[in-house]
């Protein structure tokens, strides 16, 4: 199977992990992630008032150009930029009238891609019972928590990723690589990094609420699916600490691709 | 699009069902929900009354969009005059396109006796469609025309 | 820039796309709010400042730099008011008065260390300035 | 020619406010037919009822056309009005111009051109009319009841007390409802059980009344006074007539895992099992699910210790019929499942419950035996949080949520807070709330004494999250009084979860071709002036079925409905819509289309000797039987010779109607 593959900014530096990883799985996993030509940053933040066009240009342009039909993700606020970006454009007529006169591209985009997360296709496309399958170096006895965030499960109706409120997705991931998940309440709740350069002690706040309530109900690591996430979990924990890594690198791990 | 009048106001029929489309269009009455006063209701039984010749007669007789409105599927007060209405309106609404009635002049919408706020805004829906196609030529005996 | 009560209102119930309105006055926003305690104005309030076309006020308080953009909010309003959008509308407000900026470019630039991801300077470049 | 009289009815300001009554009546005189036209303030008041009449008289009207309010408000009044002054009833039409015109339209000349053209249509088809007589049905004088929650109990005692007979069919093993697992009623604190139990007692033992319980409504046919159910009586492998209740088989039953209905599935039952000791019938019934002998053909200890012989392994679901005048809708409601709400935690955590749950807990028969302990460690809770509104008042798009207000939510938590105050006076109480919403008589006052005197903490904000932390729930909201976000380390949150109607509601509603609501709350006839009846003729609304009600209500609204059932059984005949199909017989080509969508199986073929103009010979011809036949009018257009027609809306009058209004 062959996807389009949208990396973003920080899967080409700092989470350059995540993407490695990714790649090195979806090897193994028989998927052939094809990365966008020439894409750009897709803007990190969704715009918050609904006459900003230019900021979902570089979106659009993503999906314009995404010719395998879908367009997979691997970071949090990319997958959630460009799911909203692509719901806006098949129901806000103003938008994509505005947008394609801004850009004037040859052949409009026509709304039929389909942005889907990396986590996504490991459940709706492989299934976790067939990547189950291929573990080879289950992670038997691990106690993992899931750490969603906000960006991943928000706003529910437009990115229909999981139950915003109850989701299962990493946990079924955690489960299927062999490892044990944990369900800590705060797994869905904000780790806080929008504010981190702004107000450290807000973001150190959120942090210390999130450890806390992994720590009390077992977890004795956390993967997460966000660069945000990661560099706050890590760098803005207080009172309590957790190893973190990404969920491609678990996922490497158990199919035996880690190293080398 | 030719309006050729201004002052052109179109002619649009309802038809409602007396156990749920008719309750709903009084209780958006009740409710003082405003929809034009160009749509005017004729009262049937079931959905199912509405015989094609009378969609057809209001065409011939200068209407310029027929609405019918029954119980939602499942609904009917009479189990399933809805179903029936349902399938004689689809090949009707096929031959009325044949005939160069443009689609949207015509309509069903299921409303329930307790969606007045429905029936408003379809009815608002419909009357803008109908304001956006225009005067309705087609079939129209022109003997029947006010100049 | 026009900045009369009117034209700030509008503008922000158009950009956010939000209807106060339906507020019920729960608070279920403000309970659900993980960073309250550091804003000066709380979700709910904003609601309600909107609505009584009080924005100046809320332009002028940190409280819209402070929202964490988590959408818990706007998620799990009852009332499908969305408050988190609001603020959202009243920084984007603010950010095109003029010389508004919350902080310049090389300000965020200064940010960029060996650990800070790009996306979060990225992100800051959109959410301080024009 | 006809002579037809139009009378404008102003309503006072509601149709004079927005229609020039004066220039629809003067427009009208110029109509043809039209021989007089007049308006007049209040039409279906007794001067203007008597102004009809005395025109009907002087200028010999034979059909009159009442332009005013919905012909779903007065087209009675009028057609009785009619029949009074001479005139048949059915050659009077209604111009509806308050609802479908005054009160939707804003400009008065608009509204006035539109009160004319919709009073011209009422003329033209009027002109078509033909005088009809309504024929007569007899009368089912037996009334079923479908739920036997206090609700259908009350409506069954009351119709039974005025000498019907009534069934019950009731779909679990026993009659009690919802209100047999309440432990305690607001606002005087009888216990539930108490004044249930012998109201259930009263109609086990009243003759008149009988009871059909673990059974469902399969199929209802036929209409007004004339009903037939097919009622499906499950198999409880348990012979009714022999069992005695002993309940001896509860200890030797091998299988302990079925979950216990009656205690909101907090506690395990055995396979065999009276729901609760009051049950009524006071019969066991075997879980098919969970019985050993029915699933692998081994063990049969229940049998081998039942003295009375009543065990039958071999019982089969029973269909049975039975013909009832009328049919009352107490079907109850189900509290919603709080689970997709999951910043309560309700989904993984035992500790986080429903307040029906929390009754089971304080009741003495329920899983703790009346001891407040939770679920998760049977330890005695010290802090406890309400919750209010869960569920209820959600904007329809949010999905989290009924549109509505559960309206007994605020009263049973101020019950339950008191309660546990006034049993554990050193166990602290908060109660989030959006609004405390106590119209009832002595609610409020009850309300008060729970924050008064017995101290409860009532929070006005909502719960964001409830969290697990160690042993604690840490409930945090907002108190929007004092503009703070508080959190509160709780031992148990209770959530005031929305109610809904029963989950089979919907399918009865189909079977009946009764009306509901989108929640599927059942729809009255006249939402003030006919509360208890559905627009579905013969069928009555008692209890939740029709919307949220505390047990005051609901027994009132029962006893109401048994009033309407009672004045419908009373009568020996009912007047039958004359306004029936008929087939024209030298026009019927006898293809049979109309007896296949006919819903009623009204229409017949017989051979019979035709006569017209130049006919005389036996055709296979479609007859109409005029008792049966609801007038829905599916016939009319199927069929293909145009032979049949209906009265009242015939082809000729709605044509008619059509032309008026597009003319």
């Amino acid at each position: 199977m062959i996807y389009s593959y949208y990396p973003g900014c920080t899967l080409k530096d700092r989470a350059k992990q995540m993407d490695i990883y990714a790649r090195k799985c979806a090897d193994v996993l028989g998927i052939a992630l094809k990365e966008l030509p020439e894409w750009q940053c897709c803007g990190a933040v969704y715009p918050a008032a609904s006459d900003e066009i230019a900021p979902r240009l570089s979106a659009v342009r993503a999906l314009m150009n995404t010719e395998e039909g879908k367009l997979v993700t691997m970071c949090s606020a990319c997958h959630h930029v460009l799911k909203r970006t692509n719901f806006d454009w098949n129901r806000d007529e103003n938008f994509r009238q505005k947008a394609n006169n801004y850009m004037k591209p040859e052949t409009p985009y026509d709304g039929s891609v389909e942005v889907i997360h990396f986590l996504e296709l490991l459940r709706d496309e492989i299934g976790f019972d067939a990547l189950k399958e291929k573990v080879v170096n289950p992670l038997t006895g691990r106690k993992i928590g899931a750490f969603y965030g906000c960006l991943l499960l928000r706003p529910g109706k437009v990115l229909a990723f999981d139950d915003p409120e109850n989701p299962s997705i990493i946990e079924d991931f955690i489960r299927a690589l062999g490892a044990e998940p944990v369900r800590y309440p705060y797994r869905n709740e904000c780790c806080g990094a929008y504010v981190a350069l702004e107000n450290k002690a807000c973001a150190e706040m959120q942090v210390e609420r999130a450890l806390n309530s992994a720590v009390a109900a077992g977890c004795e690591e956390l993967i997460t699916a966000c660069p945000l996430c990661m560099y706050n979990l890590v760098e803005n924990a207080t009172a309590h600490k957790l190893p973190v890594s990404y969920f491609t690198e678990l996922l490497a791990e158990a199919l035996g691709v880690k190293e080398g | 699009m030719s309006v050729n009048n201004p002052n052109w106001k179109p002619k649009i029929v309802a038809f409602c069902c007396n156990w749920c489309s008719y309750a709903g269009a009084d209780l958006a009455g009740s409710g003082r929900m405003n929809y034009p006063a160009d749509v005017k209701i004729i009262r049937v039984p079931c959905s199912c009354r509405v015989n094609p010749l009378f969609i057809l007669r209001a065409f011939e007789r200068g209407a310029d969009g027929v609405i019918i409105c029954g119980c939602h599927p499942g609904d009917c007060h009479y189990t399933s005059g809805n179903y029936y209405a349902r399938r004689r309106l689809t090949m009707l609404f096929s031959l009325l396109d044949y005939l160069g009635i443009e689609r949207d002049r015509t309509r069903v919408e299921w409303v329930s006796a307790a969606e007045g706020a429905k029936f408003a805004k379809t009815m608002n829906e419909f009357v803008e469609t109908i304001y956006s196609l225009g005067e309705n030529r087609k079939l129209s005996d022109i003997r029947c025309k006010k100049s | 820039m026009e900045n009369s009560v009117k034209f700030l209102t509008e503008t922000v119930l158009r950009i956010s796309g939000v209807d106060p309105r339906k507020c019920m006055k729960c608070g279920k926003c403000s309970g659900t709010c993980p960073n309250y305690d550091a804003m000066e104005y709380h979700p709910h309030q904003f609601v309600s400042m909107v609505e009584k076309g009080q924005i100046e006020k809320l332009m002028n308080s940190d409280s819209i730099y402070l929202c964490l953009g988590c959408m818990a909010c706007v998620e799990r309003c009852p009332r499908n008011v969305a408050p988190g959008k609001l603020v959202g509308a009243v920084a984007q407000l603010k950010l095109r008065q003029q010389d508004m900026n919350r902080k310049g470019g090389n300000d965020v630039a200064a940010f960029a260390d060996e650990i800070v991801p790009q996306q979060l300077l990225m992100a800051a470049m959109r959410k301080y300035r024009k | 020619m006809q002579k037809i009289g139009v009378f404008v009815c102003w309503c006072g300001s509601n149709i004079a406010g927005t229609v020039d009554v004066e220039a629809v009546a003067e427009a009208m005189k110029t109509v043809p037919g039209v021989v007089f036209s007049t308006h007049y303030q209040y039409m279906c008041s007794a001067a203007g009822q008597k102004l009809i009449a005395d025109a009907i008289h002087e200028h010999h009207l034979d059909g009159i056309v009442v332009a005013s309010c919905s012909p779903r408000m007065h087209e009675n009044t009028f057609r009785k009005t009619a029949e009074a002054a001479g005139l048949n009833p059915y050659m009077v039409e209604i111009a509806n111009i308050r609802e479908q015109c005054s009160w939707i339209h804003k400009d008065k000349e608009e509204g006035t051109a539109k009160a004319i053209v919709l009073a011209k249509a009422a003329v033209a088809k009027l002109l078509h009319n033909k005088p009809l007589t309504a024929g007569t049905s007899a009368v089912t004088k037996r009334c079923l009841v479908i739920g036997g929650g206090i609700a259908g109990i009350q409506t069954a005692l009351d119709v039974a007390d005025a000498g019907y007979e009534v069934d019950i069919v009731e779909q679990r093993p026993t009659i009690g409802g919802r209100m047999a697992q309440l432990d305690k009623t607001f606002p005087t604190l009888d216990c539930s059980a108490c004044i249930l139990t012998p109201k259930m007692v009263e109609a086990a033992q009243n003759e008149k009344i009988n009871i059909i319980s673990y059974a469902k409504v399969e199929k209802v046919d036929g209409f007004v006074g004339n009903f037939r159910a097919t009622i499906r009586k499950k198999a409880r492998c348990v012979d009714e007539t022999k069992c005695t209740g002993c309940s001896l088989y509860m200890n030797k039953c091998p299988s302990k895992k079925g979950k216990d209905e009656f205690n909101m599935e907090m506690n395990n039952r055995p396979a065999i099992y009276i729901p609760f000791a009051q049950a009524i019938p006071n019969v066991a019934v075997i879980d098919p699910e969970q019985c050993v002998k029915l699933k692998t053909g081994k063990c049969g200890l229940c049998q081998k210790v039942c003295t009375a012989g009543a065990i039958d392994y071999t019982q089969q679901d029973e269909l049975m019929e039975r013909e009832y005048g009328a049919i009352v809708v107490a079907t109850g409601f189900k509290p919603i499942d709080p689970s997709p709400l999951n910043e309560y935690g309700y989904a993984e955590n035992a500790d986080v419950i429903t307040s029906l749950e929390l009754e089971r807990l304080m009741n003495a028969a329920g899983p703790t035996k009346g001891t407040l302990l939770r679920p998760s460690d049977l330890k005695h809770p010290h802090e406890i949080v309400f919750i209010q509104c869960v569920g209820s008042r959600c904007d329809e798009n949010t999905k989290r949520g009924k549109p509505y207000c559960s309206k007994i939510c605020c009263m049973y938590t101020a019950k339950h807070a008191m309660l546990i105050r006034d049993k554990y006076p050193d166990t602290k109480v908060h109660v989030f709330y959006i609004d405390v919403r106590t119209p009832g008589k002595n609610f409020d006052e009850f309300y008060r004494r729970a924050v008064e005197q017995y101290g409860v903490d009532y929070i006005k904000g909502m719960v964001g999250k409830v969290a697990r932390e160690g042993d604690k729930l840490m409930v945090r909201g907002s108190d929007l009084i004092s503009n703070q976000q508080v959190e509160i380390a709780a031992d148990l949150v209770v959530l005031a979860t929305a109610i809904e109607p029963d989950p089979s509601a919907r399918s009865i509603g189909t079977m009946l071709t009764a009306s509901m609501d989108t929640n599927d709350f059942f729809t009255e006839a006249h939402a003030k002036l006919r509360p208890v009846e559905s627009p579905t003729a013969g069928i009555f609304l008692s209890g939740v079925a029709q919307g949220p009600k505390d047990v005051p209500e609901t027994v009132a609204q029962a006893s109401a409905a048994a009033a309407k059932v009672i004045g419908l059984l009373a009568k020996d005949h009912l007047v039958t819509n004359p306004c029936v199909a008929g087939s024209d017989e030298l026009l019927c080509n006898g293809c049979s289309q109309c007896e296949k969508v006919c819903p009623y199986g009204a229409i017949t073929y017989v051979d019979k000797e035709v006569r017209g103009p130049g006919v005389r010979e036996v055709r296979r011809v479609a007859q109409v039987n005029p008792a049966v036949c609801q007038g829905c009018g599916a016939c009319t257009v199927t069929c293909p010779s145009g032979a049949m027609d209906l009265k009242g809306f015939t082809n000729q009058q709605i044509m008619a109607e059509v032309d008026a209004i597009c003319l």
